[in-house]
This record gives C-alpha cells, structure tokens and sequence, in this order.
C-alpha cells in the first residue's frame, strides 16, 4: 500500500498573488502565480483561488466563495493552474491577465504518496483532472522513477491539454487523437501487461469510479484524487463530503483530496472533475 | 478593546459561528500558525448531539448571489465521541475559551448534554441551539416562546456554565423568543442561525446560460430543455442532498441586523450578533444596534483569518 | 401558455408582486405602448386599506447585496379613493385582469374591503394581505395559523370572487399557514412578501471605502470616525424612516422557492410563487416545486417588461 | 406661474445603447450615449442607467438597481450625462469607455416649463446639479430667450464643471474661482437687481432650500429639480418621496423631478443632488 500522504501547511493568510502569465491550452488555460516565498505544495494539493477584483459579482452575483484547483506544477517560483471553464469562477479565473491579482489560500489537503515496494506508477487522468498529475509527474521524474501516463480526453481540442506531461498515451471520446474510447480502456491493458504498479487517477467521477473497480479487482493500490463542491477548502464548512466504505463522509478537502480507494465503496456521482 | 461575557473576558468582541470553523481541522491545515493568529476571542464547537450523526448526503452546498445555502445535517461524534476525542484534540493549544455548542430534541436529551458539558472544565459556555424539531410536537423548539421558555425552565438547573441559546431565525417575534429565552435562564442570546432556502438541480439550459456555449456539448443528451441536470443523481429535481438548507452570508446580513435590534429590543441579557458579517463596518452595525459580541460565519470560509482583521479594526477603527 | 386560475383565465402565469408596479403611473410614464406590451397576466394593486395612507418618511430605500430593502408604509388613498379614483383610471385600457390587495387590522376591517371590492365589477380578484398587526394581539395577522383561520373564517363570506391570501414569510411554519388560510376559505395563497430586515445611516468611513478618497473631503466635519452621515437627519441611526423594512430581490430568491415549496406541500389551492425572480429560469424553479403563477416584483424596477420577457420565454423554453 | 411641465413619454423598454465617450470635464465625467432613435427627452426629464456589463457586482455586491441621471444635453444623436462618482454606480458609469453598452429607461419624469410672462430665466445650479440646467438652457437659446446663469462649486476643480454651460457666473466655496460663498447669495444679489424673474435651480438640498425661501419670500416663481434615491423612475415603488406642502408625499420620479417650489413647505434634506 502507499505510504503516509504527504501534505505541506498552507499559511492561515490569504494571500495576495500576481498573475505571471495565463496562456490557453487547447480547451484549457494555465493560470501561472508568482509565488516564490509560499510553501511547496506537495503533488496532489491544490489551493482555493479567487481573483482580487470582480469576484462577487457576475450577472447572477456569483462567484461568491474562493474556488479549489489543484497546483499542476510549481516551477521557478510559480504555482501553475490548469483551468477549465465551467461556470462564473472559472470563467473570472481564465480571463485573468499577466499582473491582476489573485487571492490564494493553500496549499491545502493530503497529497499523493510515492510508490511503495517498486511498484510501477500509472497516472490517469481524464480532462481537465489531469492537473494533479502534472506535478506528480515532475515529483516522480525528481526521484528518478518512471511513469505511465495514460490520459483520456473529449477530443482533440482538449487532448492538447495532455502536452502538460511528458509521454502521455491518449484516449479520446471522439477517436479524433490516440486510443478511440476511454482512458481506463487502456489502464485495464496496462494492468494486464504489468499489474506490479501504483494507480494514480484523477478525473470525472464515472472515470474514477471504473478505475476504482479495475484495481479492486486486481488488488493494486489506488489512490484517487477527488473533487467536491467546497466552500472553504480547510475542514470548516464540512461542504466537501463523499461517502466512505464505512458509511461515514469524508470531507475531500481534509480527508483529501488525495484518498486511498480501499476507503470508498463507490466513487460518489458529485466526487469527480468537472465534465 | 476586551470584553466581559457572561463572567469570562475575552480578548475582543469577534467570535466564530457554530459549524464555521473547526479549530481542530484548521490546526491540522495550519499547522502552529493558527494558534499564533487565532483569529475569534472564544471558539464554538459545531452543535453536537446526543448520538453521533453522519450528516446528510452530498451535494450539502449551494452559492447564491451573496451567499450560501448549506445542507449539513449537523454531522458530529456524538456526546461521548466530543468529550472523548475534540477535547483533548483542543486542550493545550487553544488559546481562547471554549463554548460548546449542544442540541437536543427534548428536554431530557438537552438535560443529558448540558450535565456532560458542565463536568468538563476545558468548557467555559454552553450554547443551546435550538433550531431542532422537538421530538413530540414536530415544531423547533425554538420557534415558539412558550415552548421555549417551558424547556430551558426544566434544563437551566443542569448546568452552572453560562447558557447562551442561539434562537431560531425562522419565527414571527424574534423578540419574544429572545424574551423566553431570559425568562428560561439564559445568560445570553446567540441570532441569526440561517435562513430557511432552497435550490433546484440547475436546468442544462440554465447551466448553459451561465458556463456559455461550452458546457452545451458536454452536458448529457436529452432533448427536454426543462429536464435538469443530474436528474439521476437527485430525482426529486432538489440540489441538495438534504432537500433544503439554510441561507447565510451577505445575502442575510439586513435580516439578522433588524433581528438582533428585535432581540436587544427585548431583552436584558447579552446578545450575540451574527448573520453576513464580511468586515468590520458589519460587525460595528451589530455592535451599534446593541450586541454585545459579534460572530462570524460564511466569510471565514473565504478568509480564515478574516475574524482576526475585523478585531483589530474594530480596536484601531476603520483605516 | 394560457392558465386557469380561480376561474380566471390568463394569458401566462406571470403577474406582479403588490406595490412593485403602478400601472397608472406606468400609463402615465410610458403611454399607449404600455398597453400593447402589458408585462403581465393580471394587474394586482398595491396594498388598499381602509383609511388613506401617507406612507412613511424618506429615506425608504436601501440597496443591498442584490437586493433592496424598502420601508414604503402601503401609502394609497384609501378605500374610497381607490374605489372613486383609481378604478376609473384603471378601467377602459388595463389589458389584463385587476386583482386588488386589500390590508385590515381586524376581522371587522377586512370585512368592509371585501364587501366593498365585492360590488365593484372591474375588480377580479381579491388579495388579502395578512402582513398586518393584529389592533388587538399586535401578533401580523398572517404568522399565526390559528388567528390566521379564524379571522378569514369570519370575512370569507364577505366576497364572492376569488380570495388570494398573500402570506407573510416572517412565520415559523408557513406551510401551516398556507393550511390555515385553506381552511379560513382562501382560493389561493400567495407568497413570499418581504423579509424583516434593516439598516443604519452609513458612517462616513464606510462611505469613504465604498465611495473612494473623493469623499472624505466631502462629508461633514466631526472628529468620530464613527459617527454616522445625516445624524441629524435620522438621529436613531437608521436609515430608513420608517425604522425597519422588507427585503426582496434576488438575495430572497432560494428563501422563497422553499417557502412556495412547503405551501406548495401544505395546500390544494393554487399557490403564486414570488421573491426574487428575475429571468425565466427562476420562475421556472417556482413553477416546478407546484407554484400555479409567478410573480415579479423589485426586477421590474429594473426592467419594466421584464414580466412579459419572461411570460415568452417560459411558452418559447429558454434560448 | 409656470406653464404646464413639459414631458417626453419614454419606451417601457429598457434599451441597449452605446457609450460614444466618456471625458472628464474637471472633477466630473461627461458621458455620451448614442440614441438617435430614442424620443427627445425634455430639459429636466432624467433617465435609469446601468452599465449592461459589470452591474450587479463590486465588493458591497452593488449597483444592483439602475441610477437616475438628469440627461444634460441632446446633440447629434447623442445624450450627455455630466456624472460625479460618488459611489458604485457613478463610479461604473464613469468608468465606461466608447463603446461599451449602457441600459436606459427614459425619458423619464416632468421637465421644466418655458417662462411665462416675458419673465427673465434665473438658472441656479449647485455641483453636480448644473447637469438638467444646460439643456435648459439649450431650449431656451433656441426659443431666443436669454438666460442668467448662476453657478456654485465647491472648489475650482469643480467649476470646471462650469464649462457645460455658457456665460456662468460663479461661486465656489473656497474662494477659488468667482464669488467666495454660496451660489444663492448671488441669487439674492440677481432678484434684488430685476425681481421680474423665473428661477430654475437644481442642486445639494441646501441650496435648493435657501433658493425656495428666496423665491417664496419674493414671490418669485421658482422651478426645482429634486433627487431622490430611486429604485424604478416610472412611478412603480414609491421610493423616491419628499414631503410637500400638503402633508402628503410627492414621488419625485413622476411627480418631478422638477417641482413648482409652491408645492414644497421645505426641501427635504434627501431630496438634493449629492454632495
Ligand atoms: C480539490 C479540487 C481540485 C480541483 N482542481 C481543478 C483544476 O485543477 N482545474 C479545474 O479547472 N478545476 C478544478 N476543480 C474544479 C473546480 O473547483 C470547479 O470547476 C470550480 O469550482 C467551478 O466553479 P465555477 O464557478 O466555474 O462553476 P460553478 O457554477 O460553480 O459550476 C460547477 C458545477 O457546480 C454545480 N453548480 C452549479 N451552480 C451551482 C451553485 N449555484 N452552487 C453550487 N454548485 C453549483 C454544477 O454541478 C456545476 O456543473 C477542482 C476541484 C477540487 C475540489
Ligand atoms: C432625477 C435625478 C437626477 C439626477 N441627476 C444626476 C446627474 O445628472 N449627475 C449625477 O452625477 N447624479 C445625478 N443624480 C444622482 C445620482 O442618481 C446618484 O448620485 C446615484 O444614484 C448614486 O449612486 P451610487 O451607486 O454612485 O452611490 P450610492 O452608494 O448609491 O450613494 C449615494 C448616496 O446614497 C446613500 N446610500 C449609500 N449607500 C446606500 C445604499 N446601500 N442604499 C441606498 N442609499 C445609499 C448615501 O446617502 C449616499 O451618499 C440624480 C438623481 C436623481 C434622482
Ligand atoms: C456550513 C455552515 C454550517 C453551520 N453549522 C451550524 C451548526 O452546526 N450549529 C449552529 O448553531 N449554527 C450553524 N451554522 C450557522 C452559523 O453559525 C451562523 O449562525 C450563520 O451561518 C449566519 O452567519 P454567517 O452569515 O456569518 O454565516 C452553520 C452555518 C454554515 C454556513
Ligand atoms: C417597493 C416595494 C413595495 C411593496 N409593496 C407591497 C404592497 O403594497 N403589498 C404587498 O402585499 N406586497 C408589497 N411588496 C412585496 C412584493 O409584492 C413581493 O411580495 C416581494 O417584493 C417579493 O418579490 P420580489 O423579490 O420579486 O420583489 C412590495 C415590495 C417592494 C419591493
Ligand atoms: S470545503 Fe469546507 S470542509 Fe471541505
Ligand atoms: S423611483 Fe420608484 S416611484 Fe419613484
């Protein structure tokens, strides 16, 4: 099994963060945040960002609260953010430009852990959940150990998105790039071809849950990055839940995001990334 | 700027909102810098109950223009589980005073908690919240005076801790049952709790009014413009998984001023003021329509410090 | 899209809140267009009492986080005014139904409104606004289910044409109240009215943060930073002249759709769904938890044809 | 007295229009709208504006009602409002660039009627209040009537305000530009002069105050143009009131803004321009 999550402290401040670049990705955009003095976020953390101005408004007087992304990479004293727009907070996130400001709280949540008893690491993803991967990557590639990558995509458009990791295999809905179907097509050939691994998925929640039933199956450790609808992203609001194996709730947000899929008995239909 | 409450001194006039900030989460978060800028001069404990309870099922959040709807379903270890476990979890570090929130659907189960509250030390307050349907009549026990005052009559012997009972919003006379509640005993009132509301499973049509064109492609297929989004996950068409929720936040910040005025209105003892309070020109609105101490709730979640700030503006006066 | 309501048929489900829309004014306003593009399904008056009304003194409106809080105090000319003047300047271009809102402080009150609305042909409908104290108890007429049945009980034979009974919100149960104002014989409820709710002058450091540096020039002198503008206008400290007001708009939106919901649950008779609703999709969200009609109120300070707008959008589906 | 008011009736439609420019004009803004299509409002009529992006939002979550503006002049198809940013809505307007949507209900309100009697035209504008006075006498130049225009300011930033109107004579109350003192002081000095006169004034409450005691204790005829926090601007929430002579309440959106000083007992201390 992994070991420990691995889980850096967030300050308790919001800080106040500039906007160093924000480019789009295919469907997506990388938000870049200087943040050369902030604590390093461990693979799999993410952290509640608002944009200092205009949050609070909009046409129907959203967004109101900070927003949770995970941090897809910390590089040269910048977090990276992968973002897809689906409603009023991304939207005000994706239109932010070099210099505006950005409210941060984080880094926050339990993290992945590093691969146990050298088994192999297979990283899945699908859309925009592949974020977390990204910097889970870069950890592993510090350590000098390989990855799969397999990352599952609605179409071409968005399979650009997969250009944030290095020698990522695709699946697409639409067959318009690599695999014609879905990502976790190709974890069951991965699993079949070497089952002495360490699955790391993040992703939708009927993505999550098939990955969760593969490698119950096979016994292979799992760990999945969930999502919730969060308020507060630090324990408080008790917001964030998915039901666990043992008929309590886990708050993802304390809990996790990052949870060992030997904890759940299904992945809750609200648990995954955005679709 | 410290002020004495119900026989303790507090540091400062802001507290937290029961159920908006869990002290021992934040520590694990925050790590020793939480205890350093603890930002409340008392901390409340979620309500806790007799029996441990899971909470409702997710989705439990809703935004609003301005606010929040929640659907929580006062999840908590229960009675034993609370002395046993956030107790110690609290003791040592927290550098504030301790106020325990309780609720009970009868009097002898608020009878039951208050007895266990007051043989601990590390409590210093109680607050009764009683915005619970009482298990015989169905209706909260706190939206009727009479009632109300008929149980804190029976439970006030229970314990010789301050008892703070934090009203129900959802009532005709907020100043008569702040009345009942000093005429049961209370040593102070705690309002507004949140505000009755509700949210539908938003309509893909809706979705795509406000992700834009986008989401259209991605939303599952259906020809029906009315049919909502998810409809498989919650049938009933409601968003959250508890059917209704509370309303709290900027949006409820004009109802819980005219209340708290209502309840100071009425009463001789202490009022707690709370309901949307973002900054210190809302805290200083409760503190002149009379409240003795001001809470704050959703805006911690957007700032866990932000209780902290409005403190010191309050001391040093706006900048 | 045509409804059938209490024997009425409309043309769509969606009609104005009482005392949002002025349709002689609007006439006055707006001429002849406003006839042909008449936003609503019916006409409903502002509230009509007994005695002529002034209304209470300015300031009477507050903005707040989407929302408006208003202290207006039902000013109209009276029964007898509304009847002799009113009526006639209504009557030969008001497209649509007239539904008039009547309030009375007693049974007795009450009765002399219905009885005199009863005889006049122009009048389709009666709204009884039970947001009103009680002479007697001072208890508003409408939060209490059992005063509440009693007292329609007693008017209901007063009038022969349909009997809305606009609840108040500020109750601890309004689906009980929806029960009783069934029983007392209503045709149909309708709520929600405005929340309680207040605000106070605003001091000038607040104006200072909202308005910029600009003004800290500008407002009078005095030393206290805490201090309020206009202290000498309102010396209590609030702003609204008439002390306390009713919230709506939007920030009372997800409020109203539960309380539409649990009347909805509570009754057989139709139910009018407002608070809040400002684009198809939220009178949608009434329509769907039961409402039979939706009202507009504040959006149509906004927008003045924002009814009709919606009326189409909800026959056509969303765009 | 006064002739009857005169009215343009507006559109119940709210319409889109075009901000064709927005300048300073000393410490105010001018902005201009493009509505050749719109009904020709009358010299004291007033529209609702609101930004048709952005409204609703800001840190205190408003403006979320439209504003009331005195339209300040007609020209080429295009209406000028002479805004001051005093708080969120002014500051949304004032920060529109050409080209950005602008909602507008109006023209809204009664105007101000001609003189009657061969009687001399007084316009006495106080601040922000000047706006309803240029297009005044916009209509009386045409109607070949001469006008005395009196100005009062608080300091020479704001006289340049001035420069919307032609020909003022101006007070500040710094002394820094003309008469060192109150606007109405050259009133009174005006009346004393030629008393055979109509006197228009809008302006802080007051100012307009001290112009009806001016004028009743004169008998002299005096139009004023009220403010009032309003919600609608077509007679629909009875919001806007002051109090009249009567006893009753005037709405000033319907019942003025412009209002034969005869009616009023006094001017409502809320029922000035801001000042
Ligand atoms: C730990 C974590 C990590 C994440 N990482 C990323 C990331 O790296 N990149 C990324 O793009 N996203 C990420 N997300 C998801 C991201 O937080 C959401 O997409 C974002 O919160 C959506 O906000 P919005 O305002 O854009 O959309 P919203 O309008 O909030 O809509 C998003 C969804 O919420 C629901 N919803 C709609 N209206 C409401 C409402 N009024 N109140 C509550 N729910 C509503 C609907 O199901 C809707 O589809 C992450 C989430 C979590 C919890
Ligand atoms: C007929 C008419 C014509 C006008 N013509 C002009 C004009 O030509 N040019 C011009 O610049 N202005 C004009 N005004 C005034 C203009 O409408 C106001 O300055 C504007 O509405 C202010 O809005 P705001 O959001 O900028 O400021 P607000 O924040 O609304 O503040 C303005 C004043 O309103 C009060 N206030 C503060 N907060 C609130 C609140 N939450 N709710 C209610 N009131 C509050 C305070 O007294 C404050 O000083 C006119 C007004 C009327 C009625
Ligand atoms: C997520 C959430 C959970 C809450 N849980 C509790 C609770 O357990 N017990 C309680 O008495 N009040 C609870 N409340 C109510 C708050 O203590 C407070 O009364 C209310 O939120 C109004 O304040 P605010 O607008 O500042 O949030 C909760 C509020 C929220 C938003
Ligand atoms: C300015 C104003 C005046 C109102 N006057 C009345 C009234 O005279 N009688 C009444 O029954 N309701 C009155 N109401 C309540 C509305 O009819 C409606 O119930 C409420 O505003 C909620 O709807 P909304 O959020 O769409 O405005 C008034 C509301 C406002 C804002
Ligand atoms: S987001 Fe608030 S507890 Fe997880
Ligand atoms: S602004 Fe609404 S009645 Fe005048």
């Amino acid at each position: 099994m992994p070991a420990a999550c691995t889980r850096a402290l967030a300050s308790p401040h919001r800080r106040l963060l500039k906007v160093t670049a924000n480019e789009r990705l295919g469907a997506y955009s990388v938000l870049r945040v200087g943040d050369p003095d902030g604590p390093l976020p461990a693979p799999g953390q993410f952290a509640m960002l608002a944009a200092a101005e205009g949050w609070g408004g909009g046409e129907e007087g959203r967004p109101y609260l900070a927003r949770a992304f995970s941090v897809a990479r910390v590089r040269d004293g910048e977090a990276h953010y992968l973002l897809e727009d689906v409603g009023p907070g991304t939207r005000g996130l994706c239109a932010l430009a070099p210099g505006d400001g950005v409210l941060a709280l984080g880094p926050l949540g339990r993290g992945f852990s590093l691969p146990q008893e050298e088994r192999r690491a297979l990283l899945v993803g699908g859309g925009v959940g592949i974020a977390p991967l990204a910097i889970l990557q870069d950890a592993l590639t510090q350590t000098g150990s390989a990855s799969t990558v397999l990352l599952g995509f609605r179409d071409a458009a968005h399979a650009v998105g997969a250009r944030l990791l290095s020698g990522a295999i695709l699946a697409t809905d639409d067959g318009s790039v690599g695999h014609a179907g879905l990502v976790t097509e190709l974890l069951a050939a991965e699993l079949e071809r070497d089952g002495h691994a360490v699955v790391y998925a993040c992703g939708p929640a009927p993505m999550l849950e098939a990955v969760r039933a593969l490698c119950a199956a096979r016994v292979t450790p799992a760990e999945l990055a969930l999502e919730a609808g969060m308020a507060c992203g630090f324990g408080a609001c008790y917001g964030c839940v998915v039901p666990a194996r043992d008929g309590r709730y886990l708050r993802v947000c304390v809990d996790g995001p990052v949870i060992d899929a030997g904890e759940l008995d299904h992945v809750d239909a609200h648990a995954g990334a955005p679709t | 700027m410290s002020v004495e409450f119900c026989g303790m001194t507090l540091a400062h006039p802001v507290i937290n909102g029961s159920g908006t900030f869990d002290a021992i989460a934040a520590r694990g978060a925050f790590g020793e810098a939480l205890e350093r800028e603890f930002p409340f001069a008392a901390f409340v404990s979620k309500t806790i109950t007799l029996q441990a309870r899971v909470g409702n099922p997710p989705p439990r959040l809703w935004e609003v223009p301005a606010g929040l709807i929640n659907s929580i379903g006062l999840p908590n270890r229960g009675l034993e589980g609370y002395l046993a476990e956030d107790l110690p979890a609290l003791s040592g570090w927290l550098p504030v005073p301790l106020i325990t929130n309780v609720m009970g659907s009868s009097a002898a189960e608020i009878s039951q908690l208050l007895r266990a509250c007051d043989a601990r030390e590390e409590i210093a307050a109680i607050e009764l919240n009683v915005s619970c349907p009482n298990v015989h009549t169905g209706l909260d026990i706190g939206a009727d005076p009479r009632q109300l005052e008929a149980v804190l009559s029976e439970v006030r012997g229970d314990t010789h801790k301050p008892l703070i009972v934090k009203l129900t919003p959802n009532t005709a006379d907020v100043g008569a049952c702040a009345r009942a509640a000093q005429e049961g005993g209370a040593d102070a009132v705690s309002l507004i709790n949140t505000l009755r509301a509700m949210a539908l499973v938003p309509r893909r049509a809706e979705l795509r009014r406000v992700a834009g064109h986008q989401l259209e492609e991605r939303v599952a297929e259906g020809s029906d413009s009315r049919e909502r989004q998810a409809a498989t996950v919650n049938p009933s068409g409601r968003w959250l998984g508890g059917g209704t929720g509370g309303l709290s936040g900027a949006a409820i910040r004009t109802v819980a001023l005219a209340q708290v005025a209502a309840a100071v209105a009425s009463v001789e003892i202490p009022v707690i003021g709370m309901g949307g309070v973002q900054c210190e020109a809302h805290a200083q609105d409760l503190l002149d329509v009379g409240a003795k101490l001001v809470a704050v709730g959703t805006e911690s979640f957007r700032d866990p410090l932000v209780g902290g700030r409005i403190a010191r503006e309050l001391t040093a006066g706006p900048a």
